[in-house]
């Protein structure tokens, strides 16, 4: 009967310490987590600890997992193999001749880890329990995005007004002997010619039809009015003024001037 | 309302608590709230209506402002602080060619008219060009000229002296000095009375100054 | 700046017209300013600083709070009326306790490596858990550190304090405490000096009792 008792005793026993150890591996972030975990049945602050009872608690954590035939990861065996070696270091008298730190050293150094541990696990709680953005208080719910105004400012040296006025000058004095300017039209006078006409335009109608009289006739004259015009219309769809199309490839050039709608 | 009496068990929190939550509100919703919702989602028994008018009064003179938007409520800029929500950004950019040419011609033929830029220059000014300087506030229209048809003048302001570090008008280098600055072509034109012989390259501009 | 001089001639404007200069521009955004941009937006000679005093204290107990993140300064709603505002909150994803545990440690650590982080822990700290944090905004890859292999560290963002409700990062709980308690040093394990070359940045060593 006693003996019956015992025995049930103990298997009570054994298994409110399994349940109590054992909840689920999965749950625990690696083997300081369990050891923090074990270190709180002691009751002490963690730098009093005794690290050769959490040592002995761990070992059972983890003979009860292989009965249970739970694989443990390997850090969790390395850890294990790691206490085991620390018990023997704290309980056999010190060997003068070992190299390396004493086993109180180790144990005091795993004492401070798990309370750093445990110090960041409340101040992680701590930290999530403030008062949080979005939670407990709110930006503007209306912001308004500060407008860009450009601003554009335009620069010159004096060195650039000066090149131009050389440039000028050189080319003023060589002019006689470079250009006929008769054959010659720029992009600006056919700009001023055509913008003034935008307002007359009708439909679609060839750009050669907006040459200048006296452009037409001789060849070179007509080029140059043909290819300001044309550079000069481009400004002016650029611009949104008109519109330009062309069939095909060589078919007549047209414009017309854009319709309101969508511009 | 059938729930009214129920409601009114129920203490209202005092005005100012109810100021400080619509402040809230108004201040972290994104839309204008109407008297309605403000009611719906403050405790029961709230006034709203009466607590907007202490909100309001509050902000009177500061530098957001509770406004009244169709028939809801927001905190909006004070309109005489829009300024403070621009940014300007300024972006440089060099005179163009057309632009530049333009304004050495003013410079140191002043005062000069735009046929005589035209003329100078070899093309027709754009009127753009010229508004341009003139918007730059670097050129300037000057007197008529007593010629026919009494065509304005350009000349350059003091801006532009000031812009460019110069004196006045006259402390432009003439061709000569540009040349020896390495400014021009020192290449002599061909069968041409090669310029800056000397003294006879700004035969006409002095009294193109000398007139002002 | 050449300009400084001429600016200064400008009188500033009074200070309570700066604090509603800043009260508007405060107002008008959802993220934190700084002094720096502030001074930049209000007229020159501004002093937002001793502007931020006085508005700071005028919203002292109102609906909305005048609140230092880091050098900035935001309006944000006073956290008692939290409770009015369940139509703006925006439900976040919940942290795992890995990446709480790792923004704790970056936190009260920083900048803090990852073999650090590892070495509290005892784990190896996974890719995921750090990006989602970086992700969030709360944490943000430091300068490297000045030890064998150069590893980077992780410091916590502006972000961070201000989702938090902090204004530096020496506001965080119990800091000071933790910090007499020795428990924010870094303190290498005893006789794994060897591997880690004496500075406890064993890196690719989440196992620090592997090697005894």
């Amino acid at each position: 009967m006693s003996g019956d008792f015992e025995e049930i005793g103990q298997s009570v026993g054994d298994r409110l310490a399994a349940e109590a150890l054992i909840v689920d591996v999965g749950a625990y972030e690696g083997p300081l987590d369990v050891l923090l975990m074990l270190s709180r049945t002691q009751k002490v602050d963690l730098r009093q600890i005794s690290i050769l009872a959490l040592a002995e608690q761990y070992l059972t954590f983890v003979e009860q997992a292989k009965e249970l035939r739970i694989e443990l990861a390997a850090d969790y065996l390395v850890m294990a193999a790691w206490l085991a070696y620390l018990k023997s270091r704290l309980l056999l008298p010190p060997d003068p001749s070992e190299e390396g730190p004493s086993g109180e050293e180790l144990a005091a150094h795993l004492q401070f880890q798990l309370a750093r541990l445990e110090a960041m696990r409340e101040s992680a709680a701590k930290l999530m329990g403030r008062d949080q953005k979005g939670r407990d208080f709110f930006a503007r719910g209306l912001s308004l995005d500060v407008e860009r105004v450009r601003r554009v400012t335009y620069t010159a040296t004096l060195l650039d007004l000066m090149q131009a006025y050389a440039r000028i000058r050189t080319r003023d004095d060589f002019r006689p002997f470079v250009f006929d300017r008769d054959a010659v039209m720029s992009m600006e006078q056919a700009l001023d010619r055509l913008r003034p006409l935008i307002g007359h335009m009708g439909d679609w109608a060839d750009l050669s039809s907006y040459l200048p009289t006296g452009w037409g006739e001789d060849p070179a004259r007509r080029r140059a009015a043909t290819a300001a015009t044309f550079a000069a219309s481009l400004e002016l769809a650029k611009e949104g003024h008109i519109d330009i199309r062309q069939s095909e490839t060589f078919a007549p050039i047209q414009i017309r001037r854009k319709t309101r709608d969508n511009g | 309302m059938a729930d009214r009496d129920e409601q009114s068990l129920f203490e209202a929190p005092p005005i100012a608590e109810q100021e400080r939550m619509i402040e809230a509100i108004l201040f972290a919703t994104s839309e204008p709230v109407t008297l309605q919702d403000l009611a719906g989602r403050m405790p029961h028994g709230s006034d709203p209506a009466e607590a907007l008018v202490h909100l309001r009064r509050r902000y009177e003179g500061r530098g957001v402002q509770v406004v009244r938007v169709g028939d809801a409520w927001a905190i909006r800029t004070a309109a005489d602080l829009g300024f403070l929500m621009r940014k300007e950004v300024v972006e440089t950019r060099k005179l163009s060619r057309a632009a530049i040419e333009t304004l050495a011609i003013v410079a140191y033929h002043q005062p000069a008219t735009r046929a005589e830029i035209e003329e100078i220059r070899g093309v027709s000014v754009s009127r753009g060009t010229l508004d341009q300087l003139i918007e730059l506030g670097w050129v300037k229209i000057g007197r008529r000229k007593m010629s026919p048809g009494r065509p304005v003048t350009f000349v350059v302001t003091p801006e532009f002296l000031d812009h460019f570090g110069l004196e006045t008008a006259r402390d432009l280098p003439g061709l000569k000095e540009l040349r020896a600055a390495g400014l021009l072509d020192s290449r002599p034109p061909p069968g041409l009375i090669p310029i800056g012989d000397g003294d006879g390259d700004n035969e006409d501009q002095p009294d193109m100054f000398g007139d002002e």
